[in-house]
This record gives C-alpha cells, structure tokens and sequence, in this order.
C-alpha cells in the first residue's frame, strides 16, 4: 500500500509529516520545561495586571464574531461595498447572471473554438 | 419556411419567458414567466417529432391508407414534453405554495422587497 | 360569501360527466391517447370543480388533506411494486402481457379498433399512476386554497 | 432463482423509492417504526452501492438497460442504436454514488434527533429519501433525458427541504429563490436535449458522443448545458442561490443538498469529458474559462465569507470557495488535456469532491448541533460554548482544520495536488488559492473563537451537548476525515484513480453501450 502521494512535482506523505510534528512538539516540550518553576495556579500571579485598574467584567471581554477582523474589513471597504452591491439578494439580478454567462459562452464557443 | 414557424415560436417564447423573468416585479408573473418558457421548451420537443403530413402515432388507429411507420410523428419527442409537462406541473405548484407562503410573511410579492437574504 | 347558484349548479352537472371521461382516458390508456397522468389531471380537475362550486370549507369537512396523502403513496407504492415484481426477469417486466390472465389477451396485428383486455401491466400502471395524480393534484389545490383562508384574505 | 446482483442498478433507484412511499404511511403508525424503516432503507442502498463498487472496480463498466431481458443488451435485435434507458456505470459514477449514498445515510442519521416531530413535518424523510433517489439516478444513467428528470427530481425535493424550517422567516425565501434557478437551469438543460435528439434521433450520452459532428446545433446545446449545470453547480458568478439555500436550510438538508449540488457538478464534468469528449471539439476555451470562473468562485468565497454574522451563511460561502477549488483542477485538465500535469489536476480535483462533502458537511453538522442546543445563528450572541459542547467543539475544528486545507487532514492532500499540479499551467492561479485558502483559515478561526471559545455567555447558561445520533453522524465523517487525510495514497488508488482514467478514456465508456451490448 502506498501512502506518499505523488503531485507531478514532489510528494505528500502524512506519516512522515506527523513524525515531523511529534519532533517539533518534543523541542517544543523541551523549551517549555526550561520556563521558570516557581509558577504556581490560584494564587495572585496570575491575575492579569491592568495598571491597576480592576478587571472588567470577563462577559464584555469577549470579542463578538462580528467585531473581528475589523481591520481587514476596514482596508478592503472599496471592496466589499461593490461586492455587497453584487449580492444583491434580488432574484432578477441571479437570472441576469445566468444569462450573462451563457452570452460569455455563446462568445468563447462561437467566437473563438 | 412554414415547417421553421414551430421553431421560431418556439425560442420566442424561450425569450419571452426570460424577459418576463428579468424585467417582472412580481413574484406571481416570475412563475408565469417560469411557465411560459416551459411552454415554449416543450413546444421545441414536440416540434422535433413533427413529419410533414404525418398522423398520431397509435398503431391500431392507423388510417389504412398509411404505410407504416414512414407517417406516423415519432413518439418518443411526445413521451419527453408529456414527462415535462408532468415534472413541470409539480413545479409550478410547489412554486405558488412557497409564493404563497412568502406572501403571508413577507406581505408583498414585490421581488425588490424579498430580499432579507443578501451579502 | 356563499358561492353563487350558478357555478354550484354547473359544477353538479359537469361534475360526473367530468369524472367518467378522465376515468375512461385513465382506463384506456394503452390504447388511445392519455394514460394516467392525463386522466388523473382530468379527474383532479372535476374535483376542483367541486372545490370552486361549494367552497374549500365545505369540501375540508368531507375530505381531508391526510386521506389524500395515503392514497397518494398507495399510487406511488402499486407503481413501483408492480415494476418490482417482474423483477425475476427484469425490472418493469411485463410478465402480464400475453398470459391469458387479467389484461393478458394478445392483441391483433393491423388497424383494429383496440382490445381494452391487452396489455398486461400497462393498464394496472395506468391505474396506480391515476390514483397518485387525482390524489396528488388534488390535494394540491386543496393545500393551495387552504393556505388562503389562514391568511385571512377572503372572510366566509 | 432470481439473480438480484444483476439488478442493483435498477433496485438502487427502486429501493429509496419504495422507502420514500412507505414512510408517510408508517409514519402514521409509528414514529420510531418510520425512523427505523428509514435508516434501513438507506443502509441497504448504501450496501448495494458497496457492492456495485465492488464489481465495476473489477469488472470494468457496468450497463443496465431497462426492459431488456438480459440487462447488460444494449441494442434490441432489429436496431442498430440502443432506444431503451440505459444505466452505465464507470468508475466516476461510483465515486459519486459512494459520495450520494454515504451522505444521505448521515443526514437521516443526523435528522432522527435534529428534525423534531412538533414541527409538523410529516413529509420530511419522503422528501429526504426522493432527494437520495434523484441524486443516484443522476450518477448512475447514461441517458440524456433521464439525466433532466432526474435534476428535476433532485431540484423539487431540495426546494421543498430547504423550506422545512417553516418557523424561520427566510427559508421560504431561499427556497424559491432555489427553486426558480433551478428549473431554469433544467429547462435550458432540456432544450440543449432537444438540439441532440433533433440531430441524432438518440437520447443516450454514449450513442450521441460516438456520431458528434461539429454543427451550430452542437455547439448551442453545448453552451446552454455547460451554463445550465454551471449555475446548478454554484460556479461564481452564478453561485448566488448557494448562500441563500445553504444558509437557510436545516443543516442536516444543507448536507444532503451539497450532495446534490455535487451531483450537478458530476453532469457538468461528464457532459465535458464524454458527451463532448470526441477529439473534434477543442474545449481548452471553456476549460480555461472554467478555471477563470473557479478562481473567481475562490476568490468571492473566501472573501464574502469573512464578512457574514451569520453562522451558517458564512459556511456556505466557504462552500463555494471549495467548489471553485474542484473546478480549478478539473478545468485545468479540460484546459490542457490528459497530459502529464492534465492528468494529476484532474485527479486533485475528483478528489477534492470527496474531501468537500466531508469537510463542510461536517462544519454543517456541527453549526446544526450548534444552532440545535442555542437556537441562535449569529455569531454575536454566540460564545463560550467549548464548555458545554465538548465533543461538537472537537468535531468542529477537525472540520475546520480539513476544510481550511490543514495538514494532515484530508484537504490539504487534495489542495495539494491542485496546487502543484495548477502551478505548472500559471503560477499565480497556484498563489491565489494558496491565499484564499489561508483566508478560509481565518475565516473559521474566527467562526471557532467567536462561537467556541471565550467566556461562558449569560443567554447561554442552559445549553447542553446535543443527542447521540447527531453526535454518531458527526463522528463517523470525523473519522472518514482522518482516514482520508493519513492515507491518501490508498484512497487515491483506489477511488479516484478509476474515476480519472474513466474521464479521461471516453472511448471506453461510448464502446461499452456500442459494443458491448450483444
């Protein structure tokens, strides 16, 4: 049986690709257990410090699903305006669309096979 | 020429329908348009099985006069329209019960207006 | 709104004449034009006769929507067992035709006017895809006229 | 003694159909009785599909034609071309029968809990069982018309499902909207049918491949099927209908309307490859033009999807992203041809149908066990939710880290296949979707954190893990997804390749009904 894949210029072989992964856990691990040892859970350290302000309620600290990613969506505004003018959920615009491909289609076959 | 008219009817109603899709407001003439172009679908598939000067094609109801099977208009376009008609049926009604159902949610059936589902 | 006179009066009149002609279009299927889809359409039709003479209320307290579904998927389940049952040969085998049994007369060769005893399974397939179009297209329309009364468009 | 092996391809549409027909009637008996009859019913499909495979993986093509005596005769005695309905069954109809079966059977598993019964949905598994039967007879026929019935029947019986969450106000909406494209696109279909009949008196795909001429009638029905079974496939521009429908529709319908979907694209790639398959038309045009609309699918899917709040919305447009990922492959070996690199695009590409149904299937089961415990769709109200929903937040990222194309799941052996073998045609094709898929990654990590992870929400305190059959269902695709990302290799050998070297020999499948019938 063979597992590696051949994809015309290399290969893909997961059993390789997860003892690659186990190796880089164990480094990982290894870097890990040279932290400091005096960590301890429950106690105060590992409350967050916020320049001594109390810490907000941990309900409004939640990012919404929609608040994320604002940034992307901010720097591609342009273009998200004109693809939501595509979408416009109107039925009439989806027959367009169809009709419009069969014109491009009726070019290519016509026109250029 | 007058053999080609079916034809022509044919993809005109074809293009009607389409039009009627495109520049209709109204849900109830989208479905109709939807109808026509079956019409004239199923009018190019019965136009297909069409021999001049043929008669129908039931075996025992031959004229005499017939020579079997050179008059007699293929069967087969006609069990195709027949099958579409049916499937076209179902359609059309399960179309109007959602129209139907749209409307009593929507309050209209003004296309611009049905369109919560969008970007 | 009662219904007016004259549509309830045309429509008992037309109704059995209706009825017998999709019966006969259903029946004859294998030897004229139509079969069962034809006939059921007819058949569904005279009861929409029915439904625009005497109103969608009246028709709901006599028939109701579940009744038509179970003969639906009676139509539905003679069709496709009838097809299973020549299975031993092929699927849809018309193991009927010619068997001197029910409809297993052999038909003559030549222009004749038609044996309605022929045919073999075709005119039992005729008769279940009937009784799914009538239930069907009827309870379609019955749907259709119900879903006009919750909407409260038309107060009786 | 009655050989039943013989008619599987019959009883393969018999079966669910007679299943389809019984439901409402014991439905009416007895409720667990129905979901009992139901789940058999598409067991033993799904077990005469296994056992079809089997044969034509080695026996070759298999025919069935209806009515004859002996099943595999192509041609009664007096005819020189085959009149009757003829089943052919090659190795790219198996792999998608495999596909149709295996999802139909979890999403009436998945249904059993998430469809409840108050709901007045009497007709649901009829319905679910008819969409089943649609879609095998699409993939198994080898008849042009039985083809359009068939689309039809696949397209009314998905309408009606995506209406069934009668008590959300849009499903009607997306239904109709559903419903008008589709039989759109099915008329087209059947016009481009009529062309061919018109010209060749032959309704079947083999008979007409075999006599194509190069006449304008030709090409007309080629235009108006590529573009009908395009926009049924969801290929952007025309992909619109696929957020509305797939968003709206219960998860455990959206899952099986992929299947059908897919099954589009099965017409789509065997019109291409077999129906016009003969060597007189050049079809790089369109395969290039393929691969222009695939990118553009890509690129409009992952981008559309990073903007929905909608839970299920924004998986769907990641659907359709993963449909142009597909057709990127397969429009590439159109494009160029069976050559060296034509042929490993193609098999990216079949491959990644597979890997589609199971990612995003599975990202649809988990939003619906979502949607189920919260009854919330939007992503703002939702959150925290890895504390109760252990086992569905595992599912999840197994469904993200697959579909996002993550080694080692199964979609990124396919991706990277069509990565590698797309780069040898244009380099930046290649990049594109290497980032659109990096996009998809975010995309669902933000799904998973924003519905996942966070602190335990106040409207969300009395959620629980969902019922034991959703959770099955889910599980068995979790695992399919394992085994088909840790050895793709025997998955490639086994399944995909047949279906590849059954595209790409036309021949065979035109001589089987040709020559093989006696």
């Amino acid at each position: 049986m063979e597992i590696s894949i051949s994809t015309g210029s290399g290969f893909w072989n997961p059993i390789v690709w997860l003892i690659a992964l186990l190796i880089a856990l164990l480094i990982t691990y290894a870097i890990r257990s040279l932290g400091r040892k005096d960590y301890k859970r429950g106690k105060e350290q590992i409350k967050p410090f916020l320049s001594g302000n109390a810490e907000e309620d941990v309900e409004k600290l939640h990012t919404k699903g929609d608040n994320l990613y604002w940034g992307f969506r901010q720097s591609l505004a342009g273009y998200y305006k004109l693809m939501q003018k595509i979408h416009s959920g109107d039925l009439r615009d989806y027959v367009v669309w169809f009709v419009v491909i069969l014109v491009i289609l009726s070019f290519v076959v016509f026109g250029v096979m | 020429m007058i053999y080609n008219i079916p034809f022509i009817a044919a993809i005109s109603l074809v293009l009607i329908g389409l039009y009627t899709l495109i520049f209709k407001r109204n849900l109830i003439k989208m479905i109709i348009g939807i109808t026509i172009m079956e019409s004239g679908v199923n009018l190019f598939l019965i136009t297909l099985g069409y021999r001049k000067e043929s008669v129908a094609p039931i075996f025992t109801a031959l004229p005499s006069s017939t020579t079997i099977p050179d008059k007699m208009s293929l069967p087969v376009p006609q069990a195709l329209t027949l099958t579409s008609i049916v499937i076209g049926v179902a359609v059309l009604a399960l179309m109007l019960a959602i129209a139907v159902q749209i409307y009593r949610r929507y309050g209209t059936l003004n296309v611009d207006k049905i369109r919560r589902l969008r970007g | 709104m009662s219904e007016s006179k004259i549509i309830k009066t045309i429509s008992s009149i037309a109704f059995p004449f209706v009825m017998i002609y999709g019966l006969y279009v259903i029946l004859h299927g294998h030897l004229t034009p139509g079969g069962g889809f034809q006939g059921g359409a007819i058949v569904a039709s005279a009861c929409v006769l029915l439904l625009a003479g005497y109103g969608s209320r009246e028709i709901a307290k006599r028939i109701k929507e579940g009744q038509l579904s179970v003969l639906e998927s009676i139509g539905a389940l003679g069709f496709v067992s009838l097809a299973l049952l020549g299975i031993s040969t092929t699927f849809f085998y018309n193991f009927l035709a010619g068997s001197h049994s029910i409809f297993g007369r052999i038909p003559p060769f030549g222009s004749n006017p038609g044996d309605l005893n022929t045919a073999g399974l075709l005119p039992l397939m005729n008769i279940s895809v009937g009784i799914k179009v009538i239930a069907g297209l009827f309870a379609i329309v019955m749907v259709l006229a119900f879903v006009t009364w919750k909407m409260g468009g038309r107060k009786q | 003694m009655i050989d039943l092996f013989e008619h599987i391809p019959a009883l393969l549409i018999a079966v669910p159909l007679l299943g389809a027909f019984l439901t409402p009637l014991l439905g009416k008996v007895n409720k667990n009785a129905r979901n009992i009859w139901v789940l058999l019913i598409l067991a033993l499909t799904a077990a005469m599909s296994f056992l079809l495979a089997q044969d034509v993986y080695t026996n070759g093509i298999k025919l069935y034609t209806f009515g004859a005596d002996i099943p595999s005769l192509t041609h009664p005695d007096t005819v020189s071309i085959p009149v009757r309905i003829i089943f052919e069954i090659d190795g790219m109809s198996v792999f998608m029968l495999l596909i149709s079966v295996i999802i139909g059977f979890l999403a009436a598993l998945y249904s059993i809990s998430f469809i409840k019964d108050e709901n007045g949905i009497e007709r649901y598994y009829t319905l679910l069982l008819l969409l089943i039967t649609g879609m095998i007879g699409m993939e198994l026929t080898g008849d042009l018309f039985n083809f359009f019935v068939f689309i039809e029947i696949t397209s009314i019986s998905a309408a009606a499902l995506i209406a069934t969450m009668v008590d959300r106000e849009q499903s009607f909406e997306a239904a109709f909207k559903y419903l008008v494209l589709s039989s759109i696109g099915a008329l087209f279909l059947l016009l481009a049918i009529g062309f061919l009949y018109g010209q060749y008196d032959a309704l079947n795909i083999a008979t007409i491949a075999s006599s194509m001429q190069y006449t304008f009638a030709d090409r007309m029905a080629l235009v108006l099927i590529i573009g009908a079974l395009a926009l049924k496939a969801g290929l952007a521009p025309m992909h619109m209908w696929m957020p509305d429908a797939y968003g709206e529709a219960p998860p455990s319908v959206t899952i099986a309307v992929m299947a059908a979907t897919l099954a589009s694209l099965y017409g789509l790639i065997r019109m291409c490859f077999t129906l016009y398959g003969s060597s007189i038309f050049n079809l790089s045009v369109i395969g290039a033009l393929i691969v222009a609309m695939a990118m553009i699918s890509i690129i409009i899917g992952a981008t559309m999807a990073l903007i929905q709040s909608n839970l299920t919305r924004a998986i769907a447009y990641a659907a359709v992203a993963e449909i142009g990922y597909m057709l990127l492959g397969i429009g590439t070996a159109l494009h160029v041809g069976i050559n060296e690199f034509g042929e490993t695009a193609l098999t990216g590409g079949i491959f990644h149908i597979f890997n589609d149904v199971l990612d995003v299937g599975l990202l649809f089961l988990a939003t619906g066990a979502v949607i189920y415990a919260t009854n919330e769709k939007s992503l703002s109200n939702l959150g925290g939710l890895a504390r109760k929903m252990k086992f569905t937040t595992i599912f999840f990222l197994i469904g993200l880290l697959a579909a996002a194309g993550m080694p080692p799941m199964n979609g990124f052996a396919s991706k990277i296949i069509i990565y590698e073998s797309v780069y040898r045609l244009n380099p930046l094709l290649s990049i594109g979707a290497i980032l659109a898929s990096i996009l998809m990654l975010a995309i669902f990590v933000r799904i998973f954190y924003s519905v996942f992870l966070g602190p335990e929400l106040p409207n969300l305190k009395n959620v629980r893990e969902v019922p034991k059959a959703m959770l099955i269902s889910m599980a068995i695709i979790s695992m399919l997804i394992i085994i088909f990302g840790l050895f793709p290799g025997y998955v490639i050998d086994n399944l995909v390749a047949p279906a590849a070297s059954a595209l790409a020999n036309p021949e065979s499948y035109i001589n089987a009904v040709l020559l093989g019938g006696a």
